[in-house]
């Protein structure tokens, strides 16, 4: 097995998850980044349980497939309120809470 | 080892998941109920939503009568004293949560029928968090808690501050279970398991690996955002504000409270064997969390923002028992970790008490002076004793002043790092004594505000209505109950932490 | 042992006037004026009772003497060497001087009940009833009596006469109980007590300042000197239980063990620094040098109450103290080995110093004072050079002419002088006004000069000869210096009053007059209780000239001048060298202490030789006639203290009494109230406080720097530093800017790697 | 343990007021007289209940815990309801419900502003219990809990009721006190588990070996017991609280808090910080002594700067108390007794002057003495009264301040074996001095506002002597000052065998006499003392390290 190549592949995917939800100006764009953070474990997941001959990892890898779907899907509600009452999408105009 | 999970009985003890299929139940009710109530009727809801929540409670005691269970799906799913306990205080906690509601809810621009089924739905995932011993269940029942908080706090639709808490509440909430399940995904891979009780097992006969390190570090940093931990504390105070006032009080009380429980799983049920990997980083944070939220806090004029810093401070305390273990691990000691465990669910369940019972009255004077500033309280003693009366017990008791209920939370806090001993306990231990100190000046500060100041001009005394008069008694009764007769929670504390063994 | 009812009793002398106290305090209002008589009454049984005391203890020695009790242990001296000095252990009757008193042992009569105990310790109290304190008794209880009667007369229609005569009765009680004490820790009760009864006696006319200042500097003089009574009381505890094992305040263990450590030789800075404590209650009380500022300005309570605290009560507690634990003193002090030691210094410093001032005063109370100061250093003085005897019968007999002086002076200035003391300005010549006051005063002044055959020639010469005869020549003659100054400054205190024009008339103008006198002044508001308003109030009195006193007045005096003659007879060596009438021996028979010599060092009574008093007779000439060509016939040196810079300086020294009052009031007390105190409390305030205030201000500092730099700008800062303008909303973001929500994962994303590198380091 | 009545009685003196505070919480708050005599009730009740612990106490067996309750409280952290009173506890409780009553009936008719009698009231019930409760427990946390309690209703009292100056006087006062106690907390549970038998229970603790514990982590839990108590008392540094407080509060806040709270602290030391941890004790001694013979000087400078009466008042409070804590450092049975005497003589004395500052503010509303004086003119009873209490208060023997004064500063003369007897005697002499400073500020102020004249601005008005009330308030603390300095074997016949006890642990320092005996045959009669009775140590030679004089 080539673990150490697939958890090179998911560590990238992971920063460059990272490096979106930090960068991107659009809301939208950082829930996607934030999938592929989570897309970088699913990978990790998969390769571990491939490599211990561990259907468990595939089962983890399912469930976190399927919560993140519920979570993007109330994530991007939110976007979209926020752009009804904004009229923008950017996190930086997120910033009336100011102690 | 996916023999293991086809070759387990499926025989399922319905009887020991109970409070868990209640719940559900109502959960449909109160969706069903929704769509076919008139408008007027709506509140109705509410009076639905609470009588699951009592049946499941009924459920948790029945069950706590029982004899012992084994773990269930395949050692993922305990019913144990423990659980129960948890499950108990995560009921309650709803239920008075769901008295703060009513009229809060009923009286502002709000879809009743969803915000009951939203509580519900994320206290399941509480419940569901009580019995967790899997990294997968875990994981579920985390993310079942948060997602419908996150809808909770946005629940003012309009309110720019509003949707700014949620989607910042929302956005750290998404990020941590990446960087958490990042983590487990290196737990799992290393151990090869995600049971806890098995990784444990295997933990502690790993070598020292940098990614095992790296695993348990990140695992705790996603429940370090879900407690609200310094530095991952920012989002609090916005969110706190930003949210309707009972949303705030659920999500200070029992949505923290279900990470530390995520928490204490992961770390006295798995990690426990490897201290050395964590217990500096839980000192840390609690330090942190207890100093920073203090002084921050001494600097709001905004009552619920300085809760929200109170909160975060809180949670440090929390985190010292954490941190005990660890060092108590270091040496061995059995009965330290009992104790360690003991002092987080007492504190949890005093924190329970007093803070949701310190946003009832909140909202109780917000609900006549509209406002959340702190000088919004002044000379309210003149008018309205009683709800003075109980908003002191409830800050002192938040403050550690005998003989509130906060003390024996404070005690045991105390006694479970001076138990650890040693000069990184004692240290912390004076460091939170320190910090009580501080505490106590701006919980004070309200007191004061209330006591000393002339009243505003309009001195019309604070009516309490009558679902929030109940929320309180609930909560003082507790608080002073459980100020003089501390083993009330002290004994079923103790039960839970028995299933360390 | 015979039991005598007196002796056995004397606890109910004290008890007497305390009880009148109560009565007088509780019920006083509703007796009116005749309050005075419920405390004269009081005051005369325990005279009475004072009085069958001295009977019986005469009884008791003489029964002890007769072949009562066995005598001392040892036949002949014997002479221990021990630290450098002598102590002689001996039945006194062996070597005691030859005067011929057998050695016998005539025990004190102790009775005491335990008043509590703690810790192994238990604190008794009872009387300890000895020729020293019947002695006393008779001489309080029955000054103390003279001062009542004459005070109906003198304080009628005083504005708190009930209270007057509570806190005489108090007085007298404290004062009493001290003499009774049979324990030193009961001896500072009694001690305390009676400062406070002279405080309120001083301040008795409160309304005026200088009064209740003269009270407060009373107290708290003699509180100061206190700091030694309590550390030396203390101190006898324990010099007992280095002695027994087991602490008491006992006098009579306090006594042997002091002779006992000496003998053991090797606790001798325990009893030095338990002397000394003590010697430093003494000054304080007894008005010694350098402490005794206060009593001249104590003149400002009532005559009557002068003339208790300076005759009977108060000042004589000190010697009495001295008396008392003698042992202590003459062991700690190595008393008798004709060094100078501190007790004699003491006492002959203030007894120079006491007369010098007396010369500059104009008021006659004042005179009076000082000279009570100078007497009394002849008492310290006395104790200090052994002669214990003398001391005590000097204490005895001035008792009764200086009370006879008080009273005198006061039944001039009540009279003859529209309540006035001031001896310059108004009196003169009242000798013939007020003949018999003129001679009771006149015997008063021989007595306290020592003209021969008077009380206070016998015991001031006992005095000298004892000192003498101990070798301590030095103090002999600081005595006979103070003899011929005493002469000196009563011939000119005489010759003011009584000689020469009257000056009177004016009182009401007069510039000096004492606070007593001064009230008169403002005193119309108070008129219907303060019967002094104006000397024509009297009703027998009406041209409002001076006039003599009636009977509650001169009644005491004449008493009191029988007394100042023959008092002094009965320890009158040199008329029992002519006579050899047992009487003229009986006062060291019945006073002194025979209780063996482990328990009371041995008393030696010197040979009676003429040269003692002649000399001292010639002193009293000398001063006399001094003062006499000065003063009356202006012979000399008028107004060479405006001429002689010298001695202008030495007459403002003395006009200023030696500044002392200076460094006490505005150095000392001025300094403690003023700039020490003032310092402690801008510590307190600035220092302190503000430890407490900078670590809340730390705290509040430390929370505004988290709360804005870290919690809310560290994001922030970097945000608006990079895009300052553009916090409107909707605007369009520079492109450094980036969102505060991505800061915070930004911000926790490089903490969240730095903590897992540095996990992945230590790992 | 005690059975019937005797078990319930200790419980009933403290949780009665609890009682008399929900039917007073229940009356409307308009019924002013009824909720005014309801509370008096149930002080005068507690107080019943005390007086029946007062007389039923067996008076030959002080040192023994009497009406001792034994109960599970809190099993998870092994403390108990563990109550019981010896002669040290006793008179203190009794004091606290003594004075509780004289308080409610001062009160009376002397409500401080904003009146609000129901809410004052049920505060003063609220602190009695934590008053009385502290006196009895057996328990550390029980102790803690009482202790605490204390806090919250005397912050209300002065923050309310208080004077201007009052918020910054009552939180202060109240973080000093919690500081301390936060501390003095970990202390407990750092004994709790070093002594290794893991109970709070104070004679367990006292009992069990303690040599397992370094003599270092000792000095250090001791510091933290040192840090609660000592800000209580309060002693030299932590002071700062104090006058403050006093200075704000109302008459009866300062009361109490003088009376009781203060006491405590010392309290605290007697009962739990000595006995537990000797050997720390014993190393902390001289600084406690230095840092209580600072406090009697500083805080008798402190007196003299001050121009307001309360206040003054309030700094005599650390003064006096440093005598107190001298008394404790000597660590001598004699020491702690007079200790604990001088705690209920001051109670008394320092009470009874703040109950007069209180009335002369009442009557002149100003405590500036400056503006004073001629009291005894025109109020002579209270001008008397206000003398009678300078005077015990300076120490005058016959009244009660003299006990609690004169053995402490005796007992260092020689305090326990191994204390530096040169220093100890310093400290007496410095004690000693301080007497003087005592007399000199009381007596300045007895000057000051009681003697002369009347100022102009009163000449005129009609001043109120002592009314009904007061002299129900004052009269028996009048008397027991009175009878405590005249029968002060009440007191010590009390405690001596208890405070015994607790010394145990420290040595006592009996020298060995220089000579075996020298008999009283003299006088029979005479109680005399007890001699060693020729044991062979007759001839031991004097120590010589006590021959420094």
């Amino acid at each position: 097995m080539m673990l150490n190549q697939f958890l090179l592949l998911s560590a990238f995917l992971f920063g460059t998850g990272i490096y979106g939800v930090i960068t991107r100006k659009h809301t939208v764009l950082v829930l996607a980044s934030i999938e592929l953070m989570l897309v970088a474990v699913n990978i990790n997941l998969v390769a571990f349980g491939a490599t211990l001959n561990n259907a468990v990892g595939q089962v983890f890898a399912l469930f976190v497939l399927a919560i993140a779907a519920a979570e993007v899907g109330v994530g991007l509600a939110i976007v979209l309120l926020i752009y009804r009452n904004l009229r923008s999408a950017n996190p930086d105009d997120v910033n009336v809470l100011k102690g | 080892m996916f023999a293991a999970l086809t070759s387990a009985n499926p025989h399922v003890d319905f009887l020991a998941i109970s409070p868990e299929i209640a719940l559900i139940a109502t959960v449909m009710v109160v969706l069903i109920a929704d769509m076919i109530l008139p408008e007027r009727s709506a509140w109705q809801t509410s009076r639905i939503a609470s009588i699951g929540v009592l049946v499941s409670l009924a459920w948790v005691a029945v069950i706590a009568f029982r004899d012992p269970i084994a773990p269930m799906f395949g050692g993922s799913y305990a019913i144990d004293d423990y659980a129960l306990v948890l499950k108990g205080f995560f009921l309650v906690a709803t239920y008075v949560t769901i008295l703060l509601s009513v009229d809060y809810i009923a009286e502002g621009d709000y879809y009743q029928g969803e915000f009951y089924f939203l509580l519900l739905c994320s206290v399941l995932g509480m419940t569901v968090m009580a019995s967790a011993r899997d990294l997968i269940t875990l994981f579920v029942a985390l993310e079942t808690i948060s997602i419908p908080t996150y809808v909770l706090a946005g629940y003012r639709k309009h309110d720019r501050r509003s949707n700014e808490g949620a989607i910042k509440y929302y956005l750290i909430g998404a990020i941590s279970s990446a960087v958490m399940l990042y983590g487990m995904s290196m737990i799992f891979g290393l151990t090869g398991e995600t049971n806890l009780a098995a990784i444990s097992a295997k933990i502690g006969t790993l070598p020292d690996s940098k990614v095992l390190a790296l695993g348990v570090f990140l695992s705790l940093l996603g429940f370090a955002f879900k407690v609200s931990a310094v530095p991952f504390h920012w989002w609090a105070p916005d969110t706190y504000e930003g949210a309707p006032t009972p949303v705030t009080a659920f999500l200070s009380v029992a949505s923290k409270a279900g990470g530390f429980v995520a928490m204490l799983n992961i770390v006295f049920f798995g990690f426990g064997l490897q201290p050395s990997l964590w217990w500096l980083i839980i000192w840390v944070g609690a330090a942190l969390s207890m100093t920073l939220g203090n002084l921050s806090a001494l600097r709001q004029t905004n009552i619920v923002r300085m809760l929200a810093y109170s909160s975060v401070a809180q949670g440090g305390f929390m985190l010292v028992p954490f941190a005990a273990f660890g060092l108590a691990q270091s040496h061995g000691d059995a009965a330290v970790a009992r104790g360690a465990m003991r002092s987080v669910i007492v504190y949890l369940l005093v924190y329970g008490a007093m803070n949701l019972g310190a946003f009832a009255c909140i909202i109780a004077v917000a609900r006549r002076t509209q406002s959340g500033e702190i000088s919004s309280f002044s000379g309210l003693f003149q008018h309205s004793p009683v709800i003075t009366v109980m908003m002191t017990i409830f800050l002192a008791s938040l403050a550690g002043i005998p003989p509130f209920a906060g003390w024996f939370a404070k005690f045991t806090m105390f006694q479970s790092i001076i138990e650890a001993g040693g000069g990184w306990g004692v240290t912390l231990g004076v460091v939170a004594g320190v910090n009580s100190v501080i505490a106590a000046y701006y919980y004070l500060n309200v007191v004061r505000s209330m006591w000393f100041r002339p009243a505003a001009d309009d001195a019309r005394p604070v009516q309490v209505t009558g679902a929030l008069g109940a929320s309180l008694a609930v909560c003082v009764g507790l608080v002073m109950v459980v100020g003089v007769y501390p083993s009330f929670f002290g004994d079923m504390a103790e039960a839970a932490a028995k299933v360390l063994g | 042992m015979k039991h005598y009812w007196f002796l056995d009793n004397a606890w109910l002398i004290p008890l007497i006037p305390a009880i009148s106290y109560f009565v007088i305090l509780l019920f006083g209002k509703r007796f009116g004026e005749r309050a005075a008589w419920i405390g004269l009454a009081s005051i005369g049984s325990a005279w009475v009772l004072a009085c069958g005391t001295v009977v019986q203890w005469i009884s008791h020695v003489n029964a002890s003497e007769h072949g009562g009790e066995p005598g001392g242990e040892h036949g002949a001296v014997e002479t221990i060497r021990a630290f450098g000095r002598s102590i002689k252990l001996a039945a006194e009757g062996a070597s005691a001087g030859g005067e011929g008193h057998a050695s016998f042992v005539a025990n004190p009569i102790i009775h005491s009940t335990t008043w509590f105990q703690n810790n192994g310790f238990k604190l008794d109290v009872g009387i300890h009833i000895d020729g020293l304190a019947v002695m006393m008794l008779f001489v309080v209880t029955t000054i103390s009596l003279l001062v009542h009667f004459y005070s109906t007369e003198y304080l009628k229609g005083d504005r708190r006469f009930n209270h007057y005569f509570a806190a005489l009765s108090l007085f007298s009680a404290s004062m009493l109980f001290l003499v009774v004490a049979s324990n030193t820790l009961q001896l500072l009760v009694g001690w305390e007590l009676v400062g406070l009864c002279s405080f309120m006696l001083i301040g008795h006319w409160w309304e005026e300042k200088p009064n209740s200042n003269a009270a407060l500097k009373a107290f708290l003089t003699t509180r100061t000197g206190d700091i030694g009574l309590l550390a030396g009381v203390i101190m006898t505890f324990f010099v007992v239980q280095r002695y027994t094992g087991t602490g008491s305040f006992d006098i009579t263990q306090v006594n042997q063990a002091a002779i006992g450590l000496s003998l053991d030789g090797n606790s001798k800075s325990l009893l030095f620094w338990c002397a000394a404590a003590l010697l430093l209650a003494i000054i304080g009380k007894s008005g010694q040098f350098p402490l005794h500022t206060w009593l001249p300005d104590a003149m400002a309570g009532p005559t009557p109450v002068s003339a208790l605290i300076h005759a009977a009560t108060m000042v004589v507690a000190g010697v009495y103290l001295g008396a008392r634990v003698y042992p202590i003193f003459h062991e700690g002090l190595n008393i008798g080995d004709g060094g100078i030691n501190l007790m004699a210094a003491v006492g002959g410093a203030t007894l120079l110093v006491g007369a010098g001032l007396a010369f500059v005063q104009n008021d006659i109370k004042k005179v009076l004072a000082y000279s009570t100061i100078s007497q009394l250093g002849y008492m310290v003085m006395g104790l200090g050079v052994g002669a214990w005897s003398a001391a005590i019968f000097h204490l005895f007999t001035h008792a009764f002419f200086k009370a006879n002086l008080f009273l005198g002076a006061g039944s001039v200035s009540h009279s003859g002088a529209h309540h006035s003391f001031d001896m310059k300005n108004d009196m003169g010549g009242l000798r013939k006004f007020m003949p018999k006051t003129f001679a009771t005063f006149m015997i008063g002044t021989a007595a306290l000069i020592g003209v021969p055959l008077t009380a206070g020639f016998f015991s001031k010469d006992e005095i000298l000869a004892t000192a003498s005869a101990n070798e301590y020549t030095f103090f002999k003659y600081v005595g006979l210096l103070g003899a011929v100054m005493t002469a000196a400054y009563m011939t000119r205190c005489v010759y003011l009053t009584f000689f020469g024009e009257y000056r009177g008339g004016h009182a009401d103008h007069g510039d000096a007059h004492d606070s007593h006198a001064a009230h008169t002044a403002d005193g119309d508001d108070h008129g219907h209780d303060h019967g002094h308003a104006a000397s024509n109030d009297h009703g027998h009195d009406a041209n409002g000239g001076p006039h003599e006193s009636n009977f509650p007045i001169l009644g005491p005096l004449y008493f009191l001048s029988f007394m100042s003659i023959f008092a002094g007879w009965i320890f009158a060596p040199m008329l029992h060298h002519i006579f050899h009438w047992e009487i003229f021996e009986k006062f060291p028979l019945w006073v002194d202490p025979h209780v063996g010599s482990r328990g009371f060092p041995i008393l030696e009574h010197p040979e009676f030789a003429w040269i003692d008093p002649i000399l001292a007779t010639a002193a009293g000439v000398v001063g006399v006639t001094l003062a006499y060509l000065f003063y009356w016939r202006k012979a000399y040196g008028q107004n060479i203290t405006e001429r002689n810079g010298a001695l202008g300086a030495g007459k403002k020294l003395l006009v200023n009494k030696y500044y002392l009052d200076v460094l006490y009031t505005d150095v000392i007390v001025g300094a403690t109230k003023g700039p020490i105190a003032q310092a402690a409390y801008w510590v307190n305030q600035n220092v302190i406080d503000n430890v407490l205030r900078y670590t809340g201000k730390g705290a509040a500092g430390a929370a505004k720097f988290v709360y804005k730099y870290i919690d809310q700008k560290g994001v922030d800062g970097i945000y608006n530093g990079s895009a300052a303008g553009t916090s409107a909303l909707g605007g369009l973001s520079s492109k450094l800017q980036t969102g505060r929500l991505q800061y915070y994962a930004l911000l926790v994303l490089f903490l969240l790697s730095a903590v897992a590198f540095a996990v992945v380091i230590t790992n | 343990m005690a059975t019937g009545f005797d078990a319930w009685v200790l419980t009933l003196t403290t949780f009665t007021p609890i009682v008399g505070l929900a039917l007073v919480l229940l009356i409307p708050k308009v019924e002013e007289e009824l909720i005014k005599i309801v509370t008096l009730a149930t002080t005068v009740l507690t107080l019943g209940f005390a007086l029946y612990v007062l007389y039923y106490f067996d008076y030959d067996h002080t040192a023994k815990l009497q009406f001792e309750v034994k109960k599970t409280w809190i099993e998870v952290i092994n403390s108990n309801y563990h109550i019981g009173v010896d002669g040290i506890s006793l008179p203190m409780l009794v004091l606290s419900a003594f004075v509780t009553v004289l308080c409610v009936i001062y009160s009376w008719n002397h409500f401080p502003e904003p009146h609000n009698v129901k809410a004052f009231l049920a505060l003063i019930l609220l602190l009695e219990v934590g008053m009385n409760g502290t006196f009895i427990a057996q328990d550390l946390i029980l102790f803690f809990i009482f202790f605490e309690i204390v806090l919250l209703p005397m912050y209300f009292m002065i923050g309310v009721w208080g004077g201007p100056n009052r918020e910054y006087a009552s939180i202060k006062f109240f973080l000093f006190t919690l500081f301390g106690s936060a501390l003095m907390l970990l202390a407990f549970l750092a004994i709790y588990f070093k002594t290794g038998i893991n109970t709070f229970d104070i004679p367990d603790l006292i009992a069990a070996d303690k040599s397992r514990i370094t003599h270092g982590v000792q000095l250090i839990i001791f510091g933290g017991m040192f840090l609660g108590f000592a800000i209580k008392v309060p002693m030299f540094p932590f002071h700062t609280w104090l006058p403050d407080a006093h200075t704000e509060a109302p008459t009866v806040g300062s009361v109490l808090l003088a009376a009781i709270l203060l006491k405590l602290g010392t309290y605290g030391f007697i009962r739990i910080a000595l006995p537990i941890l000797p050997e720390a004790a014993k190393s902390w001694a001289p600084w406690i002594g230095l840092l209580a013979v600072i406090g009697i000087i500083y805080g008798a400078l402190g007196c003299l700067a001050q121009t307001d009466m309360k206040r003054l008042i309030a700094f005599s409070s650390v003064a006096h108390m440093g005598y107190v804590m001298l008394g404790i450092s000597s660590l001598t049975a004699f020491g702690i007794n007079a200790a604990v005497f001088g705690m209920v003589a001051h109670g008394l004395i320092t009470g009874m002057l703040f109950f007069i500052a209180g009335s002369v503010q009442h009557t002149f509303h100003t405590r500036e003495m400056s503006r004073l004086g001629g009291l005894l003119t025109q109020a002579p009873k209270m001008g008397w009264i206000l003398g009678f209490c300078s005077m015990a208060s300076l120490g005058l023997p016959g009244l009660a301040g003299f006990w609690g004064e004169f053995p402490a500063i005796l007992s260092v003369f020689q305090p326990a074996d191994g204390l530096n007897v040169a220093v100890f005697r310093t400290y007496m002499v410095i004690a000693a001095i301080g007497t003087v400073l005592a007399a000199g500020y009381l007596l300045w102020m007895l000057q000051k506002v009681a003697f002369g004249t009347p100022k102009d601005e009163w000449k005129d008005h009609h001043i109120h002597d002592v009314g009904t009330a007061e002299w129900i308030a004052w009269l028996p603390m009048l008397v027991l000052i009175l009878v405590l300095g005249v029968v002060p074997g009440l007191m010590f016949k009390t405690t001596d065998d208890a405070v015994k006890t607790i010394v145990k642990a420290f040595p006592s320092t009996q020298t060995a006499p220089v000579k075996s005996h020298e008999p009283q045959a003299e006088h029979g009669d005479d109680a005399g003392t007890e001699h060693s009775e020729g044991d062979g140590t007759d001839h031991a030679p004097a120590e010589s390290e006590h021959s420094g004089g």
